[in-house]
C-alpha cells in the first residue's frame, strides 16, 4: 500500500466510524468517543502529511477501481485540497474534542450517538467534495453534506428547529439543482463530467455552445451562491446557524460554508478557467455580490438580540470577504480569500465554542444578558474577546492579516471602492462586537466577587478555546509559514 | 421546419418546462407539502434534460450481448448518474416530509404564511 | 499676611517618594551638563572607551525592547502585589517608571552618535522595524518624565479611586505602548502600537464606571477605532504603492501617483488627527478628560495626544519629505506635495485652535475647560506642522515651534490637570463657578497654577512664550515668503492667544481669588506626593523658560540636522534665536491686554455662558441629514404606510437626537430596518431566487451575445 | 386496513415480490435492473407488509434494530468489497485486476465483483426503504 491510498482511507475512516457507532451502543459512550478521536487524529495526521507529500513530491491523482477518469470517478490531491482537508480536519479535531466535554448544548442524551454518526458522515462528505475531480461526484457529496447539515440543525427536538431547518431544506434544494442544472448543460457541450477533462475542452464549448455555457456559468454561481450563504441568499442562515447545537453552529458556520465556496472556486477557476470569466464579465457580478454582503450581512448582525443569530450575520458578511477576494479573479484576490478562509475559520470556531459554553451554563442567549460574563467564565470571555478583535481587524490577530491582504488585492485590481467597503464593514463589526465586550467585563460588577466560585468547567472544553486563541495570534504574528501553503494552493488554481 | 426542431430537442424542451412549473409551484404555493412536489417536480426536470443528453434515437441498453455485434448502446453514464440522483432526492424528499409531519405536530398547521404568522407571534412575547 | 498653617505629612511614602523625585532632578541636572558640557563632561563620557565599544556593539540596539518591556514587567509586578500592599504595589509602578526615566536619559548620547534599530522579518508578512532617532528621542524623553512624575501623583491621589490595582495595571500597558509607538521604526508598527494604546487608555478613561464615563469611553474607543481604519486604510495604500512602510523619503513614488497621495496623507492626518483632537474630530476629547480619574486625563492630555501629532510629523517629514541628498534646494518640484498638503494642515490647525478656545471660555467644569484648551493648544502644534510642510525647504521654523509647542504643552497641561485633580481631591467640585478662595487654603497649589497658567499664557520667562513666539515667526514667515492669505491665520493666532490669557484669567479668579461664602473650613493643608510631583513639573517650566535656547540645542537642532531642511536657514534663524526681541515682547504685551479685555467684557455682559445652537452640534450635523434623506425614501416606497412614521423614530423628540448620539442612532436606525424586513426577506425566499436567477442568466446572456 | 382480501392476496403477493427483487439484484449487471431497482422492491413490500399489518406485526418482523444492522452492514459490506480492491490492485473498487473472476460473458456468475457489490446495495436499500418509512409514521423517532 503507498501513499496515494491516503485520501481513499481518510474518507473510508471517516464513513466506517459512522457506521461503527450505532454498533456500539451498548457499550460505554466514551468508548465512541475515545475512538472518534483516535480517526480524527489518524485523518488529521495523514491529511498534513498528504499536505506535506503534494507539495514537495508533486500532485496525486487517484481513480476509482482503475478506470480511466473518462468513465470513472477520480480523486485529485493537489495543494488545494490537500490544505483545506488539513484545515478542516485541523478545526474538526479542536471542535470534537470541545463538543466531548459534553457541551453538546440541547441534545438529548439518547441522541448522542445519531450526533456523532452525523457529525462522521458530514467530515467524509466534505473530505470528498475537496478530494474529488468530478462534477457529478461534487453533486453527490453536497447532497450528502446538505442532508446531514440538515439533520444536525434539527436534532434538538425543538418547535423553532423544525421550521428552520425546513427552510434550509427547501433553500438548498434549490441550490442543488441549479447545480445539477448547470451541471448537465457542461455536460450536454462537452460531454464530460471530469473536471480536467472538461477545462480541456471548454474553449471550444464555448465558441460552439455559448448559451450553455453561459446559462451553465449562471445556475451554478446561483446555486453555490445559495449553499455559501452569499448575500441575497442568505435566507437560511441565520435561522439554521442559530437552531444548531453550539458545537454543531461552529462546524457549520466556520467549515461547511466554507466547503461550497470552495466548490465555487473550483468552478470558476478549473472548470471555466480565467478566459471564459474574464469575457464574460463574471468578476463585476461577484464584487457587486459581495460588496452588498459586507455590508448588509453587518447591518442585520447589528440588529440581532440574539448571540448566535448575531454571530450568524456575521458569517453572512464574511463570506462576502471570502467573495470579495475570489471575485478579484487574481493571485492575490484568491490568495487574501484563502487566508480569510483559514482565520475566518479559527475565529468564528473560537466565537461559537466560546458562546456555547455560555449558553450552556448560563442558558441565555441574549447579548443584553452577558453583562458581567467576563468574570463568572474569564476564559470563555477571553477567547470570545481575542475572536472579536480579531474579526474587527485589530492587529496581532488573523483578521488583521486577512485585512491587510484584501486590502493589497483590492488595489492590485484597481478598485479601490472595495477598500472602503471592506473599511466600512470592520467600522460595523466594531459596532456590535465591542458593546458585548464591554458588556462583559466592565459592567455589572456583582458577579466578580463570584470569581473564586466558577463552576468547575471540563478541562476538554477550556483546552480548545485556549488553542484556538493562541491559534489566532500566532497566524496573526506569523502567516508566512501558513502563507506558502496558501500560495501553493493558489498557483494550482492559476496554473 | 420549426416543427421538426422542436420534434427533435421535445426532451430538452419538456425538462425545462418540469423546472418551471415545479419552480412556479414553489414561488406560488404556501402548502409546505406542494412546495416539496414543486422541488420534486424541479428535480425530475433536470434528470430528463440530463437523461436526455444521454439518449441515442435507437440505441438499446448498453449491456454487452454476445449473440449480437455492433450494437447501438445509448449512453449509460447519464442514467448511471441520475439513478444516484434521484436517490439523493428521494431520500431529501423523506426528509423534508418527516419535517413537515414534525411542523404539523409542533404548530397545527402546513401552510407557510400561517406558520410565519404563528412564529413572529412567538417571538413578540418573548 | 499670610500664615502657612503647619504642614503635616499625609503618607508614609512621601519620604522614598521625595528621594526618587530629587533623583529625577539629579537626573536633569546631568542632562543639562551634558548639553552644557560643563566640566568637560561631554568629552569625558563620549571619548571614554567604555562609550565607544557601546556604541559599536549591536546589544545596544536591544535598549529598545528593554524599554518597551520594562512598563510591562512592572504592571504584572503590579498585578501581582495588587492585592496584598497597596505600598508594595505603587512603589513597583513608581520605581518601574523611574527606572525607565534613567534609561532614557542615559540614552541621550548614544542617539546623538547613532540611530537605533532593530528589524523582525517574518511578522505579518511585511516584518517591523524598532527605531530611536532624535525626533523620536526628544517625545520620549518628554514622556518618561511626564510620566514619572504623574506615576507618583496617581499614588496618592488614586488612594481615593476604587479598583486602583486595575487602573495602575492599564498605565503601566498603556506607557509601553506609548513608547512603543514613539519608537517605531514604520507605520504598521506604530499602527499597532496606537491600536493597544487606543484599547489600553480606553480602561483607564472609563475608570469611573458610572453611565457617563460608558458613554465618553464607547466615544472614546469609537472615535480611536475609526482613526485606525483609517490609518490601516492608508497603509495599505502605501504598502501597495510603495512597497514599504519604514519612515523613509517616499515622494519620488507617491509623485507617480497623482491625486491618491493627498488621498493617503488626507487618511493620516485625519487618523492621527483623532487621537490628536483635531477639529473636526475632536468631540471624544471634552467627554473623555472629564470622567477620567486625573492621572489618565494628565497623560491624556500631556501625552498622549502628543502621540498623535507626533505621528502626524513623523509621517509628514518622512514619506513626503524629499531626502537630504536628492534634493536641490527651495524651488525643487519635489517639495509640491508637501507644500500642497502644509496649505491645509494650517488652516485645520488654525480652526482648531480657534475652536477650541472658543468652547473653552464657555465651560464651567475645570477639567473640561481644560479639555478644550487642550484642543485649541494641538492646534497651535498642528499649524507649526503645517507651516513645516508648506514652507518646505525652508520650513525649519515652523517646525521646531511644533516641537517645542508638543514639549511645553505636555509640561504646563498635564500640571494644570494634577492641579484641578487636586482642587477635586480636596473639594470634590469641578465647577469653577461653584468655587472660590482656594488661594488661603492652597497657596503652593495657587503658585504652581500661576506657574501653569502663565506659561500657557505665554508670558516671557516661561516656557508657553518661547514656542508661541516661533509659532508665531513661522506663521509670519508663511506669510511674507509663499502667500498673503496667511496674515488672516496670523490675526486669528493672536486673538486665539488672547482668549487663553482671558480664560486662565478667568479660572484664576473664579477658583482661587474670589471671596465666597464656601471657604472650605475642614480642608487639612498637607504635603504630599502630589504636592511633589507638581513642583518638579514647575521646576522644569520655570527652567525652560529661563533659558529658552536649551532645547533647541539639546533636542530640536540634532533633529533638524537629521530632516531635510535648509543647514543655513537652521544655522541662521534658529541655531541663535532671540526670542525676547522687542517686538515679540511688545506684541505679548498686546495680547495680555487684549485678554485682560475680553475677560472684563465678558463678566460684565456675561458672554461666558453662550451656548452654541443645536444645529451646529456634530449630530445635527451629521446625522439629521442621513435621518431625513432615510425617511424620505422610505416615504417614496410605502407611502402613507411608511413605518418610520409610527415605529421609534417618532417617539425621539429632536432632544434625544442631541442625547442618543450618532452610534446609537445608528443601531436604532438598524433595529428599525431589521424588524421591518428580515422577516420579509425571509418568507421570500424562492422569489429571490428565482429573480436573481433570471436577472443573472440575462445579464449574462447579454454581455455575451 | 381490517380486509380480507387484502391480507390474503398481500400473504400470497409478498413471497413473490420478494424473490422478484431479489432475481433484479442478482441479474443486476446482466441485464436492466441492479441493487438499488431490487432492493426498493423488497423494501416496498416491507412496507407494504407493515401497512396492511400494523406497525406491531411489521416490527416483529423487521425490527428496527435488524434494519439499522442492515443499514450498516451493507455499506460495510460494499466498503469491504472495496478494500480487497485496495489490497490487491492498489485501487479502491479494483475488480478483474484484483483477482475476481470475470466468468462468462452473459451468465449470472460473470462481472467479477459487480454481483457482490449489488447484495450489498440491494440489502442498504431495502432497510432503508423501510426505515425511512417508519421515520415518518413513528412519532417517536
Amino acid at each position: 500500500m503507498n501513499i496515494e491510498q491516503l485520501p481513499i482511507i481518510n474518507l473510508l475512516l471517516f464513513l466506517l466510524m459512522a457506521l461503527v457507532i450505532p454498533l456500539l451502543k451498548r457499550k460505554p459512550f466514551k468508548i465512541t468517543l475515545i475512538l472518534g478521536f483516535i480517526v480524527l487524529g489518524l485523518v488529521l495526521i495523514s491529511s498534513s502529511y498528504l499536505l506535506w507529500h503534494v507539495n514537495n513530491k508533486g500532485v496525486i491523482h487517484y481513480t476509482f477501481g482503475g478506470h480511466e477518469a473518462r468513465f470513472g470517478i477520480e480523486f485529485i490531491v493537489d495543494p488545494f485540497s490537500a490544505l483545506f482537508t488539513t484545515i478542516i480536519a485541523g478545526l474538526a479535531a479542536i471542535i470534537y474534542i470541545y463538543s466531548s466535554g459534553d457541551a453538546t448544548e440541547g441534545i438529548e442524551k439518547t441522541e448522542y450517538g445519531r450526533y456523532y454518526v452525523l457529525l462522521f458522515i458530514l467530515l467524509m462528505s466534505m473530505f470528498g467534495i475537496l478530494y474529488t475531480n468530478d462534477l457529478f461526484n461534487t453533486y453527490v457529496f453536497i447532497e450528502i453534506l446538505s442532508i446531514t447539515t440538515c439533520a444536525i440543525i434539527s436534532i434538538k427536538r425543538k418547535k423553532d428547529t423544525y421550521t428552520s431547518a425546513f427552510r434550509y431544506v427547501m433553500m438548498n434544494e434549490l441550490g442543488s439543482l441549479s447545480y445539477l442544472f448547470g451541471v448537465a448543460l457542461i455536460y450536454m457541450a462537452t460531454g464530460f463530467t471530469n473536471i480536467t477533462l472538461i477545462s480541456e475542452s471548454i474553449q471550444n464549448a464555448f465558441v460552439s455552445y455559448p448559451v450553455n455555457i453561459v446559462v451553465a456559468l449562471g445556475f451554478m454561481i446561483i446555486g453555490l451562491g445559495i449553499k455559501a450563504a452569499i448575500f441575497p441568499f442568505h435566507i437560511w442562515l441565520p435561522d439554521a446557524h442559530s437552531a444548531a447545537p453550539s458545537t454543531s453552529s461552529a462546524i457549520l458556520s466556520a467549515i461547511v460554508i466554507k466547503v461550497y465556496i470552495l466548490v465555487l472556486v473550483k468552478v470558476l477557476f478549473r472548470v471555466f478557467k480565467l478566459d471564459i470569466l474574464n469575457e464574460m464579465n463574471i468578476s463585476t457580478i461577484l464584487l457587486v455580490l459581495a460588496g452588498v454582503a459586507m455590508i448588509m450581512g453587518s447591518v442585520f448582525a447589528i440588529a440581532q438580540k440574539d448571540v448566535k443569530r448575531m454571530l450568524g450575520y456575521s458569517s453572512v458578511a464574511q463570506m462576502g470577504y471570502i467573495l470579495l477576494g475570489i471575485g478579484l479573479l487574481s493571485f492575490e484576490g484568491l490568495r487574501a480569500a484563502f487566508f480569510h478562509i483559514l482565520s475566518h475559520g479559527l475565529m468564528k470556531t473560537a466565537l461559537f465554542l466560546s458562546v456555547g459554553e455560555i449558553i450552556f451554563y448560563k442558558k441565555t442567549r441574549k447579548v443584553n444578558d452577558f453583562d458581567g460574563m467576563g468574570f463568572i467564565m474569564p476564559v470563555a470571555m477571553g477567547v470570545f474577546s481575542i475572536a472579536a478583535l480579531g474579526m474587527i481587524g485589530i492587529p496581532l490577530t488573523s483578521g488583521f492579516i486577512s485585512k491587510l491582504n484584501l486590502g493589497v488585492a483590492v488595489l492590485d485590481q484597481n478598485q479601490i471602492i472595495f477598500l472602503v467597503i471592506l473599511i466600512l464593514s470592520s467600522l460595523l463589526n466594531v459596532i456590535y462586537y465591542l458593546p458585548i465586550i464591554i458588556l462583559a467585563f466592565l459592567k455589572n460588577e456583582k458577579y466578580r466577587y463570584r470569581l473564586k466560585s466558577i463552576e468547575p468547567t471540563p478541562r476538554t472544553m477550556i483546552a480548545p478555546l485556549v488553542l484556538l486563541g493562541v491559534l489566532i495570534v500566532v497566524v496573526g504574528l506569523f502567516p508566512n509559514q501558513i502563507m506558502v501553503f496558501i500560495e501553493a494552493a493558489v498557483n494550482s488554481l492559476l496554473s | 421546419m420549426w416543427l421538426d426542431k422542436i420534434v427533435e430537442n421535445i426532451n430538452y424542451i419538456g425538462a425545462i418546462a418540469l423546472f418551471v412549473i415545479g419552480l412556479r409551484i414553489v414561488v406560488t404555493h404556501s402548502n409546505l407539502i406542494k412546495r416539496i412536489m414543486g422541488i420534486n417536480i424541479m428535480g425530475t426536470g433536470v434528470f430528463l434534460f440530463f437523461v436526455a443528453i444521454g439518449n441515442v434515437t435507437g440505441g438499446v441498453p448498453p449491456i454487452i450481448n454476445p449473440n449480437v455485434d455492433d450494437q447501438l448502446f445509448i449512453n449509460p453514464i447519464p442514467s448511471v448518474l441520475i439513478l444516484t440522483g434521484i436517490v439523493v432526492v428521494v431520500s431529501i424528499t423523506v426528509y423534508s416530509l418527516s419535517l413537515v409531519v414534525r411542523i404539523y405536530e409542533n404548530y397545527k398547521t402546513i401552510d407557510q404564511k400561517e406558520l410565519s404568522r404563528l412564529i413572529s407571534e412567538e417571538n413578540d412575547e418573548h | 499676611m499670610l500664615k502657612f498653617p503647619k504642614m503635616k505629612i499625609f503618607d508614609s511614602m512621601v519620604k522614598s517618594n521625595s528621594y526618587l523625585v530629587g533623583l529625577s532632578m539629579f537626573l536633569l541636572l546631568y542632562f543639562i551638563a551634558f548639553v552644557g558640557n560643563w566640566f568637560g563632561i561631554n568629552q569625558a563620557i563620549v571619548e571614554s572607551s567604555g562609550f565607544l565599544n557601546l556604541l559599536a556593539s549591536s546589544w545596544v540596539d536591544y535598549l529598545i525592547v528593554i524599554i518597551i518591556l520594562i512598563p510591562i514587567v512592572g504592571a504584572i509586578i503590579e498585578l501581582k502585589y495588587g492585592e496584598k500592599s497597596v505600598k508594595h504595589r505603587d512603589k513597583s509602578v513608581i520605581y518601574m517608571g523611574f527606572l525607565t526615566l534613567v534609561i532614557i536619559v542615559l540614552m541621550y548620547p548614544i542617539i546623538l552618535n547613532k540611530t537605533l534599530s532593530i528589524e523582525i522579518p517574518q511578522v505579518f508578512s511585511i516584518g517591523l522595524t524598532l527605531r530611536i532617532d532624535m525626533l523620536g528621542y526628544s517625545v520620549l524623553l518628554l514622556s518618561a518624565f511626564i510620566w514619572f512624575f504623574v506615576m507618583i501623583y496617581a499614588h496618592e491621589y488614586m488612594t481615593h479611586e476604587k479598583k486602583t490595582t486595575r487602573f495602575l495595571f492599564f498605565l503601566g500597558l498603556t506607557y509601553s505602548s506609548v513608547i512603543g509607538a514613539i519608537c517605531s521604526g514604520d507605520l504598521l508598527m506604530m499602527f499597532i502600537f496606537f491600536e493597544i494604546m487606543t484599547i489600553t487608555s480606553y480602561m483607564l478613561v472609563i475608570h469611573g464606571q458610572n453611565e457617563q464615563s460608558y458613554k465618553a469611553g464607547y466615544n472614546y474607543i469609537i472615535m480611536g477605532l475609526i482613526g485606525g481604519f483609517l490609518i490601516l486604510t492608508a497603509i495599505i495604500l502605501l504598502y501597495f504603492n510603495i512597497g514599504d512602510l519604514r519612515f523613509a523619503s517616499a515622494i519620488a513614488k507617491l509623485n507617480t501617483l497623482g491625486n491618491l497621495k493627498y488621498w493617503i496623507m488626507g487618511l493620516l492626518v485625519f487618523g492621527f488627527g483623532i487621537k490628536a483632537g483635531m477639529a473636526p474630530v475632536h468631540v471624544w476629547l471634552p467627554r473623555a478628560h472629564p470622567v477620567a480619574p486625573t492621572p489618565a486625563s494628565a497623560l491624556l492630555s500631556g501625552v498622549m495626544i502628543k502621540i498623535g501629532a507626533f505621528g502626524i510629523i513623523r509621517v509628514a517629514t518622512s514619506y513626503y519629505f524629499p531626502s537630504q541628498d536628492s534634493v536641490a534646494g527651495i524651488n525643487d518640484p519635489l517639495w509640491q506635495a508637501a507644500t500642497n498638503i502644509g496649505a491645509i494642515i494650517i488652516w485645520a490647525g488654525i480652526i482648531t485652535m480657534a475652536l477650541g478656545v472658543f468652547l473653552a471660555l464657555q465651560q464651567a467644569n475645570i477639567k473640561k475647560m481644560l479639555a478644550y484648551h487642550s484642543i485649541s493648544q494641538m492646534g497651535y502644534i498642528i499649524t507649526g506642522v503645517g507651516v513645516a510642510l508648506y514652507l518646505g525647504y525652508e520650513g525649519a521654523m515652523g517646525f521646531t515651534g511644533a516641537m517645542y509647542h508638543i514639549i511645553n504643552h505636555a509640561l504646563f497641561k498635564s500640571l494644570l490637570f494634577m492641579i484641578a485633580g487636586v482642587i477635586y481631591y480636596h473639594t470634590k467640585e469641578l465647577d469653577m463657578y461653584k468655587l472660590g478662595g482656594l488661594w488661603k487654603k492652597l497657596p503652593f497649589t495657587t503658585i504652581t497654577f500661576l506657574i501653569a497658567a502663565l506659561g500657557i499664557s505665554g508670558i516671557p520667562l516661561l516656557n508657553g512664550y518661547i514656542s508661541k513666539t516661533i509659532l508665531h515667526h513661522g506663521i509670519v514667515e508663511a506669510t511674507e515668503l509663499e502667500h498673503p492669505i496667511f496674515f488672516y491665520a496670523e490675526i486669528i493666532f493672536i486673538v486665539v492667544s488672547a482668549g487663553t490669557v482671558c480664560s486662565f484669567i478667568k479660572m484664576f479668579y473664579y477658583v482661587f481669588l474670589r471671596k465666597t461664602d464656601n471657604e472650605y473650613k475642614t480642608m487639612v493643608f498637607d504635603y504630599s506626593s502630589l504636592d511633589i510631583a507638581m513642583w518638579s513639573m514647575a521646576i522644569i517650566i520655570v527652567l525652560i523658560g529661563l533659558s529658552p535656547n536649551f532645547i533647541l540645542k539639546s533636542l530640536i537642532l540634532p533633529i533638524l540636522n537629521t530632516t531635510t531642511y535648509d543647514p543655513y536657514f537652521v544655522e541662521h534663524h534658529i541655531a541663535h534665536m532671540n526670542v525676547f526681541a522687542g517686538k515679540d515682547l511688545l506684541m505679548t504685551l498686546g495680547i495680555v491686554g487684549l485678554g485682560f479685555v475680553i475677560f472684563i467684557l465678558g463678566k460684565k455682559f456675561n458672554l461666558f455662558h453662550l451656548h452654541l445652537p443645536k444645529w451646529l452640534s456634530i449630530e445635527y450635523l451629521f446625522f439629521l441629514p442621513a435621518y431625513i434623506i432615510m425617511r424620505n425614501i422610505c416615504r417614496l416606497m410605502y407611502g402613507d404606510r411608511c413605518p418610520m412614521d409610527k415605529d421609534d423614530f417618532s417617539k425621539l423628540t429632536e432632544k434625544d437626537v442631541e442625547k442618543i448620539g450618532f452610534i446609537d442612532r445608528f443601531i436604532v436606525t438598524t433595529n428599525v430596518f431589521n424588524r421591518r424586513y428580515e422577516q420579509s426577506i425571509i418568507r421570500s425566499d424562492a422569489i429571490i431566487y428565482t429573480s436573481f436567477l433570471t436577472f443573472l442568466i440575462i445579464l449574462m446572456l447579454i454581455t455575451k451575445l | 386496513m381490517n380486509d380480507i382480501i387484502v391480507k390474503s392476496i398481500t400473504r400470497i403477493i409478498i413471497p413473490f415480490a420478494q424473490v422478484y427483487g431479489i432475481f433484479i439484484i442478482l441479474n443486476g449487471h446482466v441485464s436492466p435492473g441492479g441493487g438499488f431497482a431490487g432492493g426498493a422492491i423488497i423494501g416496498t413490500t416491507l412496507i407494504l407488509y407493515t401497512l396492511v399489518f400494523g406497525r406491531e406485526k411489521g416490527k416483529k418482523k423487521f425490527s428496527h434494530k435488524a434494519s439499522e444492522i442492515a443499514e450498516s452492514g451493507g455499506i460495510i459490506w460494499f466498503v469491504t468489497i472495496g478494500l480487497v480492491g485496495l489490497v490487491f490492485a492498489d485501487r479502491f473498487l479494483t475488480n478483474i485486476d484484483a483477482g475476481f473472476p470475470e466468468g462468462v460473458v452473459g451468465s449470472i456468475l460473470s462481472g467479477g465483483m459487480i454481483p457482490l457489490l449489488m447484495i450489498g446495495i440491494g440489502i442498504k436499500v431495502a432497510s432503508t426503504m423501510i426505515s425511512l418509512f417508519n421515520l415518518l409514521i413513528d412519532e417517536g423517532v
